[in-house]
């Protein structure tokens, strides 16, 4: 078993409207970042996790996503994984 | 005009209606043209298929000011130069899709629907249906749809005081979201979303317009198995933030009579709304598709006018008062377009730029849109609902039956601070400004019964009792149909037997029905013990007929406002109405009319429908909302506690004031005592339930079946 | 609470109104019905606030709640004239939202995180009073007040190394801090600090300022802090 | 000028409580990832910007950071900046 680190990163699809991406973009134009073009709000989760190999980290991570950590029908997702420790 | 010679996009129109069109037309339509048809003429848009069977709702009453079918919602008078306008609507296939977002947008669009009238929204509502929540997919649809609903209202600031939640098997896979929403207004302040005088420019507020919701017309007047993924709409994402800015500029802008008339976005998008305003004031509109503000690059005229972005407002300003709109707008930080004119001619003229998109009559679009009278035929057999359990505790954890306190804790009730606290009363009860007058309002679905007209009928019952059993009158309702298809001959025949179970409810209780929303073809994919076999689609389940009402009392003095609660030991307890049997409206409306009088006399203490789990249940929260035990002995077998037989109320009162309860039956069942509640019969003991034991069963009960995996079926 | 038979006409109370802020007519309501006068001022208005006695931010969603609720409200002209009139020592009320803008600007250590339930909550809750201040007077401590909430992210989170005063308790109605009176996990049951002459709360008082809607216990925030106005 | 995307990373300090990635982490585990040791929930934000030189988008990006997308009470942030297209 070895311990992983997952770094997942969930965004609004493009064809979806972000109202919070748009008032926090408007929000900062207001403070006076001026070249600021677009703000895209999303989630970002860090899971810790243990797995027999990286292909069965990946294969839960991917599930964990489809199935809760986002919303298929308006959102995307895409993450990351990163050997932590192995034991043994 | 400019020659559009690709193929029509497959539209939902019928090769009979695009002759049809044809004909009105007198040439070959483009596609764009095709396609303002389509959605125009869709069950959403025109109520093709219920059109002629809404005319047999009573609609006239001299309260009311704004009848139903004229208006986006309709209005009455409520004494002190103040209306209330309101409306009840679905969002069944959108909540479906994506829950919250679903859900949240139904609420924002009703709410649109009455502040387009002139009226502050000061109430929300909502029924909802789901399969039930042993279901993992439920348990989800139910905690979203709550999330949104709650979500958007809460930051509207506009309290949702009410509502309703029930599980049945024919619901999963179209599980059934209807917002109601109640606004106030003084006459004074009514609007028309009329686009009238020649010349007068189209403003659209709010929103950017983009690719979501394109066709939900026509999303929603399909069969949610009919249509792949891919052509369902894109999601609608709602900003209740923006809505709340949208509500506070146009009522500034009515306020300083800075607008024409003022229609909201809805069904249809920019054509929806503009044609519906043209068509209110005979008069025509011309829109130019380049000078609407996109949210993304690329749209076509056709994706402009019949987009459903979200928090959206068209606007009928004077060229002269362009500058002073403006600077309302300005000040609520909301963009505008002036995107077209109001012309004298009867049509709706689409440009982009200069170049002609689309002529079409107003006419064509909205009066001469097809009607339709489906065959009609009973199924082979109605669908009972399932039964409830007859142990008591079970009972009462059921969750058909058990506390809603888990959804109502996640919306704002008491924003506004007018809702008037209750221990628990039948319906919620909202404060008249300057007053001691109040609203009592509640949505109300049935419960029972597997015949549509009795479906149709007890709802309207079930929802002017609970209104009574505040002591308030019935005054107005609204009402949501929520079917399936009607192009099944089963489908026709329950949505025109619920259409008449409604109307005769409505004229024997002398409510009239000022505005509703229509809801076909719901109706999934889904095999399993309910999937028809009785002429609707094969493979497919339509809803049990699912007729809500939207219910609005008036109440003089809320210090009068009487509960569910018990209130007194010693008190006796009474059944009001007629034992058992099938609905009689005479029997209902004078139940009705004796718990009133008695209330308004001042002499009940307490008082409470029963409708779900009977009796048993109807007693049990009158114990838990009091804390107080009763002691029942009933001694007519005729009487079954389990059974859930309309137009009964369960009432407490002083022993001394007993004779002068009159004009409906009367039985006495025993008296307020102790902390159980007892009940036998004249020959054996039926149940005696400690009131800890109850509160844990009915309180926690939706709980337990929303968090534990292994909630039983 | 006790009868107050002196007018408190006089003290001018002045509502900030964000975009999104949707309790303003209420608490408007609210201060003259316990006898103030009160005003909406707009977000956008950097004016001076000398005209006002006190300054109070109420409910809503300002700018949606988004990024964090009160995050973007804190931008506002205004916040700068609030910020130097709490400096002053003159009061400020901010209840709920305008609690959580409080937070966000600095005027009250700590910040808010979500509900521990994730949930949107309302209902009642009882609070007790833990301490005195401009809108607490000191009979009232040990008292247990029953007040409305209405949030999403009420759980409060003390600021490392600056512990405010606390105000309000969530507890039950016997006056009992516990986990179960705790509808959103905030640390040590805190409904509302003070700092100086400000406090922050997330209970709304002015939706418990008539009998008929359940109870009469906000007029207590809004009577003392009208009163030590006029008496100032 | 040139066009740059930065990823913006907002978790949750250490040492504050997150309810989010509690109750995620709860979650995730009734529905049968029992491999989950620990989840930490945070914000992602993508904003697109136009800058003269990378250290001029890197400086707008943390002041857009300390200024308004992190609460320095309970958040730390991280970012990442890309560049997207140069115009000349
Ligand atoms: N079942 C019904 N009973 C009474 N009136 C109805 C019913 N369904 C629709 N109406 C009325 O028809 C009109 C159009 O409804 P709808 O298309 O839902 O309006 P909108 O497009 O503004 O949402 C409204 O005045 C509405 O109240
Ligand atoms: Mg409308």
């Amino acid at each position: 078993m070895s311990s992983y680190l997952a770094r997942v990163y969930v965004t609004p699809k493009r064809s979806v409207r972000d109202p919070e991406g748009s008032t926090v973009g408007e929000a900062l134009r207001q403070l006076g970042f001026d070249s600021l073009q677009a703000v895209r709000a999303g989630k970002y989760f860090e899971l810790s996790l243990e797995a027999g190999t990286s292909g069965e980290a990946d294969g839960a991570v991917e599930r964990m996503c489809r199935q809760l950590l986002a919303n298929p029908v308006i959102e995307d997702f895409r993450f990351e994984l990163q050997v932590e420790a192995s034991s043994e | 005009m400019t020659a559009v010679n690709a193929p029509a996009p497959p539209g939902p129109l019928t090769s009979m209606e695009e002759a049809q069109v044809r004909e009105l037309l007198g040439r070959e339509p483009n596609a764009l043209e095709l396609a303002l048809f389509g959605a125009m003429w869709s069950e959403h848009c025109c109520y093709k298929s219920s059109r002629h069977l809404l005319s047999r709702l009573p609609k006239e009453a001299p309260q009311v000011l704004v009848p139903a079918g004229e208006e986006n919602a309709g209005v009455v008078d409520v004494g002190d130069g103040l209306a209330v306008a309101m409306k009840i609507e679905s969002h069944n296939h959108p909540s479906a899709v994506e829950p919250y977002q679903g859900a949240a947008t139904g609420v924002g669009g009703i709410v649109r629907d009455i502040f387009t009238m002139g009226a502050r929204p000061i109430a929300l509502l909502n029924s909802l249906r789901f399969g039930f929540p042993n279901a993992r997919r439920n348990r989800y649809l139910l905690s979203r749809v709550v999330a949104g609903i709650g979500d958007y209202g809460n930051c509207l600031g506009i309290p949702t005081i009410g509502g309703e939640l029930f599980f049945d098997g024919t619901y999963d896979g179209n599980p059934l979201v209807n917002a109601m929403c109640v606004g106030l207004l003084r006459h004074d302040q009514l609007v028309r979303a009329a686009a009238s005088g020649e010349g007068n420019l189209l403003l659209l507020l709010g929103n950017a317009t983009g690719r979501d919701g394109l066709n939900g017309a026509t999303f929603a007047s399909v069969s949610l198995g009919e249509q792949s993924l891919a052509q369902r709409p894109a999601v609608q994402v709602g900003s209740p933030f923006l809505e709340k800015l949208l509500i506070e500029a146009c009522l500034e802008l009515l306020a300083g009579s800075l607008l024409v008339g003022l229609q909201d976005l809805g069904a249809a998008g920019l054509t929806g709304s503009g044609v519906e305003a043209a068509h209110r004031a005979h008069s025509g509109v011309e829109i130019d598709v380049a000078a609407v503000s996109r949210s993304e690059e690329g749209l076509t005229p056709l994706e402009v006018m019949l987009s459903e972005s979200q928090e959206r407002m068209l606007a009928v300003v004077r060229p002269g008062d362009v500058a002073a709109v403006r600077q309302v707008l300005d000040h609520w930080g909301l963009r505008s377009d002036v995107i077209g004119r109001v012309i004298a001619r009867p049509l709706l003229r689409v440009l982009e730029g200069r170049s002609l998109c689309a002529e079409v009559p107003i006419d064509a679009l909205t009066e001469q849109a097809p009607s339709y009278v489906w065959p009609e035929a009973a199924p082979r057999e109605m669908r009972a609902t399932a039964s409830l359990p007859a142990e008591p505790l079970e009972l009462l954890a059921h969750p058909n039956v058990c506390s809603r306190a888990w959804v109502a804790r996640q919306y704002d009730q008491t924003v506004q601070a007018a809702t008037v606290a209750t221990d628990g009363a039948d319906a919620a009860l909202v404060r008249l400004p300057g007053s001691r007058r109040a609203l009592a309002l509640c949505t109300d679905g049935n419960f029972g019964s597997s015949d549509p007209y009795l479906a149709g009928a007890l709802a309207v019952a079930e929802a002017t009792r609970n209104v009574s059993c505040t002591g308030a009158t019935p005054w107005a309702l609204t009402n949501c149909l929520n079917l399936g298809s009607p192009e099944q001959p089963a489908g026709a025949w329950e949505l025109a037997r619920t259409v008449d179970g409604i109307a005769d409810a409505a004229r024997a209780l002398n409510v009239p029905v000022i505005s509703g929303n229509v809801s076909l073809y719901n109706e999934a994919a889904a095999a399993g013990p309910d999937a028809t076999g009785d002429g609707g689609f094969p493979g497919m389940t339509r809803i049990r007929p699912t007729p809500v009402i939207g219910m609005l009392g008036l109440l003089d003095d809320v210090g009068q406002a009487c509960t569910i609660g018990f209130k007194r030991a010693g008190d006796v307890i009474v059944l009001l109405g007629p034992l058992g049997g099938p609905l009689d409206l005479a029997a209902e409306v004078a139940v009705q009319r004796a718990c009133r009088d008695a209330i308004a006399q001042g002499w009940l203490h307490s008082a409470h429908d029963c409708a779900e789990g009977g009796l048993l249940v109807a007693l049990a929260e009158c114990c838990l909302r009091g804390g107080l035990g009763a002691r029942i002995c009933i001694e007519t077998p005729a009487l079954d506690v389990l059974a859930e037989s309309p137009s009964r109320i369960v009432v407490s009162l002083a022993e001394e004031d007993l004779p002068r309860l009159s004009g409906t039956p009367v039985l006495r069942l025993g008296t307020v005592a102790g902390d159980r509640l007892d009940i036998s019969t004249a020959s054996a003991p039926v149940c005696s339930l400690g009131l800890e034991d109850m509160r844990h069963a009915w309180e926690g009960g939706l709980e337990r079946w929303l968090t534990e995996s292994s909630a039983p079926a | 609470m006790s009868a107050i038979p002196r007018p408190l006409t006089g003290a001018r109370v002045g509502v900030v109104v964000f975009p999104g802020t949707n309790c303003d007519r209420d608490t408007v309501a609210a201060v003259e019905a316990c006898g103030g006068r009160a005003e909406a001022i707009w977000h956008g208005d950097a004016a001076s606030l000398e005209r006002w006695d006190a300054i109070i931010l109420p409910g809503g969603f300002a700018h949606g709640d988004a990024l964090r609720a009160g995050a973007i409200a804190r931008f506002s002209p205004v916040m700068a004239r609030v910020i130097e009139f709490a400096h002053a020592g003159r009061p400020v009320l901010g209840i709920c939202n305008g609690f959580q803008v409080l937070l966000e600007c600095g005027l009250l250590p700590g910040a808010m995180l979500r509900n521990d339930s994730l949930q949107f909550r309302a209902g009642w809750v009882h609070c007790r009073v833990e301490a005195a201040s401009l809108f607490t007077p000191l009979e009232a401590v040990g008292s247990v007040l029953r007040l409305p909430i209405a949030h999403g992210e009420g759980n409060y989170v003390p600021a490392p190394d600056d512990a405010p005063t606390v105000i309000l308790r969530y507890c039950d109605a016997a006056g009992q801090i516990s986990a179960a009176a705790n509808p959103n996990g905030s640390a040590q049951g805190i409904a509302g600090i003070a700092r100086g002459s400000v406090l922050g709360l997330m209970p709304h008082p002015e939706r418990a300022c008539d009998p008929l809607l359940g109870s009469t216990d906000g007029q207590l925030l809004f009577r003392s802090l009208l009163r030590a106005l006029v008496e100032a």
